[in-house]
């Protein structure tokens, strides 16, 4: 079983490299925080299969945690992307 | 002992790759990023020698340190991106300017 | 062993998901059809990995925090695809 | 080479190729988004290395924090220029003489020791916590987070000296314009009390597993600014006092009971019949004013007259 869980882990880990392509190369800035989305959805993926391979205590609290705060990036670009800093991202143009 | 030579020397890689970020940009937002990455080699680094137990345990007390530095950093990161940015508010550049008092560029 | 082969198959059935997910960002033309194709990935291939892993859970608090994982990163994925749509409209056509 | 052997490999020439991209990429915007993926790479890290407190942490400030203050910075001084780094070869050499220095002294040190996991283990019965690293942060390098604690304030007051005179003393950030029923605005209500409740959590556990005042306190200070940007609370006047008592709670309680000590024999010495209990509330007080700090800095100088 473990082995199976590190082959899982280790596709994972091969779509987060091609995702940081986008990331590194856009285009657009939009682009670029997709990736960063994506790739944070693959690292909670793998900290779950983790979860398994170490059962130790906490790895599970890791990936909740990870869970928790992964639109964190995408809401700070979105308010960051208006003209002051502060903006309404879904009123403004 | 395999897990401390591949992060150890990953470790050691992102030091390097860090100075080199921090020496070659002018913008000071990516020194700031730069800087990071020569800290958070370092902490992996440690971290690598502190998993060289016998048993296969991580000693705690660099685990410890690297929290108190990891927190410590993100500080100073705070701190450096807070003078960037009223630097950036006062003279409109990125960087900081030449030391050359004959350059007004 | 019955919960071996069950979580065998969620996980490859995520890994699918995250694959063709991946793969559709890579390729897709535009952004939006790109925002497409990664919502698939968060929503469905990390639910079946969670789901796969959950045949595996020792307690049922580990399944409580499993199913939270994956209801957060719901949550998260659908907010940031809406400010993130929105964002990537030409400025003449936001509603 | 086994197969956790091969996840390492490849975890580590992620990092490194995100590194590398974050130092050549050209622009200033993609190096900053990669960046908080070196971060999340990082925290996986941290994990095969047997260190899930640290991954805690470094995954709570990478993905809540990092990625809200350095956006922000990429966003503001970001001249769409793009940068590439300069070739320095005198520097390239110095750099890989660094590399080669460091690497020569991991593979020397590479052999197994023990370090002061016995030392640890002896003394883990009286220090009040389970948790080893726990044990290390509040009890036998006591010092090191008190310091640490202060140089958190330290940072922020040096983030609010660069207040112009007319708004010092004000609310820190600007005003944040969101729709109340819209997208943001909900996330922002949904989220924080389940963020809080986390961060709680993580404190609470942090006794005995992975967790603790920093990670709890990170998470704390991550849907707090959630919830600022989100137009759902105003951060406070940094004048309020009621803010600067929160801010100095934490350092206060544990130099309190570092001085309560000396009834045990030295300066942050606990007594083993009361180090649990003083422990937790050293930990809950700590991550609250940790929490605070944390966001204010986020946040940055205080911009708006009181």
């Amino acid at each position: 079983m473990t082995g199976f869980l590190y082959a899982a882990a280790l596709v994972i880990l091969a779509t987060i490299c091609v995702s940081m392509w986008r990331v590194l190369r856009g285009p657009t800035r939009a682009d670029r925080i997709m990736g960063a989305q994506l790739i944070g959805t693959g690292g909670v993926a793998v900290l779950v299969l983790l979860s398994l391979v170490h059962r130790q205590a906490g790895v599970l609290d890791l990936a909740l945690l990870l869970a928790l705060l992964a639109a964190f990036a995408a809401v700070g670009f979105v308010k960051s992307q208006s003209a002051d800093g502060a903006g309404d991202p879904e009123g403004e143009s | 002992m395999t897990q401390t030579l591949i992060f150890g020397l990953t470790g050691a890689a992102l030091i390097a790759l860090g100075f080199y970020g921090f020496v070659s940009h002018r913008h000071l937002l990516r020194q700031i990023v730069a800087f990071n990455l020569i800290g958070s080699g370092l902490f992996l680094l440690f971290g690598a020698l502190a998993r060289r137990a016998p048993d296969g345990t991580s000693d705690p007390v660099p685990q410890a340190m690297i929290i108190t530095g990891i927190v410590v950093s993100f500080a100073a990161t705070a701190l450096a991106e807070a003078i960037a940015e009223r630097l950036h508010d006062r003279t409109g550049r990125p960087s900081l300017p030449d030391l050359d008092p004959d350059d007004d560029d | 062993m019955i919960a071996d082969v069950i979580t065998v198959t969620l996980i490859s059935i995520g890994l699918f998901f995250f694959i063709a997910g991946t793969a559709g960002f890579i390729r897709f033309p535009d952004v939006h059809s790109r925002l497409h194709a990664l919502t698939k990935a968060d929503n469905l291939g990390l639910g079946f990995v969670v789901l796969g892993v959950v045949a595996q859970a020792d307690s049922g608090w580990s399944v409580l925090k499993l199913l939270l994982v994956w209801l957060l990163a719901l949550t998260a994925a659908a907010t940031t695809a809406q400010l993130i749509a929105r964002f990537a409209l030409p400025p003449g056509e936001r509603p | 080479m086994t197969l956790g052997d091969a996840f390492d490999i490849l975890l580590c020439l992620l990092i490194l190729t995100a590194a590398a991209g974050v130092i050549g990429g050209r622009d200033l915007f993609g190096s900053v988004a990669l960046f908080i993926v070196y971060g999340l790479l990082l925290t996986i890290a941290w994990v095969r290395l047997g260190a899930v407190d640290v991954a805690l942490a470094e995954g709570a400030i990478g993905a809540g924090l990092t990625g809200v203050l350095l956006l922000g910075a990429a966003a503001k001084m970001d001249d769409g220029a793009g940068q590439r780094p300069s070739f320095r070869p005198g520097a390239l050499l110095l750099c890989a003489g660094v590399a080669g220095g460091l690497g020569w002294a991991v593979v020397s040190l590479a052999q197994p020791a023990a370090g002061l996991i016995p030392l640890v283990r002896e003394n883990l019965p009286v220090a009040g916590a389970d948790n080893p690293v726990t044990a290390v942060l509040l009890n036998f390098r006591g010092w090191d987070t008190l310091m640490e604690a202060a140089v958190l304030l330290i940072a922020l007051v040096g983030v609010w000296a660069l207040s112009p005179e007319d708004s010092w003393g004000g609310r820190s950030g600007l005003t944040q314009r969101v729709r109340v029923d819209g997208v943001l605005g909900t996330f922002g209500r949904f989220l924080p009390p389940i963020g809080f409740v986390v961060g709680v959590y993580l404190v609470w556990v942090g006794t005995s597993a992975p967790g603790g005042a920093f990670q709890g306190g990170t998470v704390v200070a991550a849907v707090w600014l959630l919830a600022i940007m989100a137009g759902v609370v105003e951060p406070p006047p940094v004048a309020s006092i009621r803010l600067r008592l929160l801010l100095m709670a934490g350092p206060a309680v544990f130099l309190a009971t570092g001085i309560w000590g000396f009834a045990a024999g030295a300066f942050m010495a606990f007594d083993p019949a009361y180090a649990k209990p003083l422990i937790l509330a050293v930990e809950l007080v700590l991550a609250l004013s940790i929490a605070a700090t944390l966001a204010l800095l986020v946040i940055g100088r205080p911009r708006r007259p009181q």
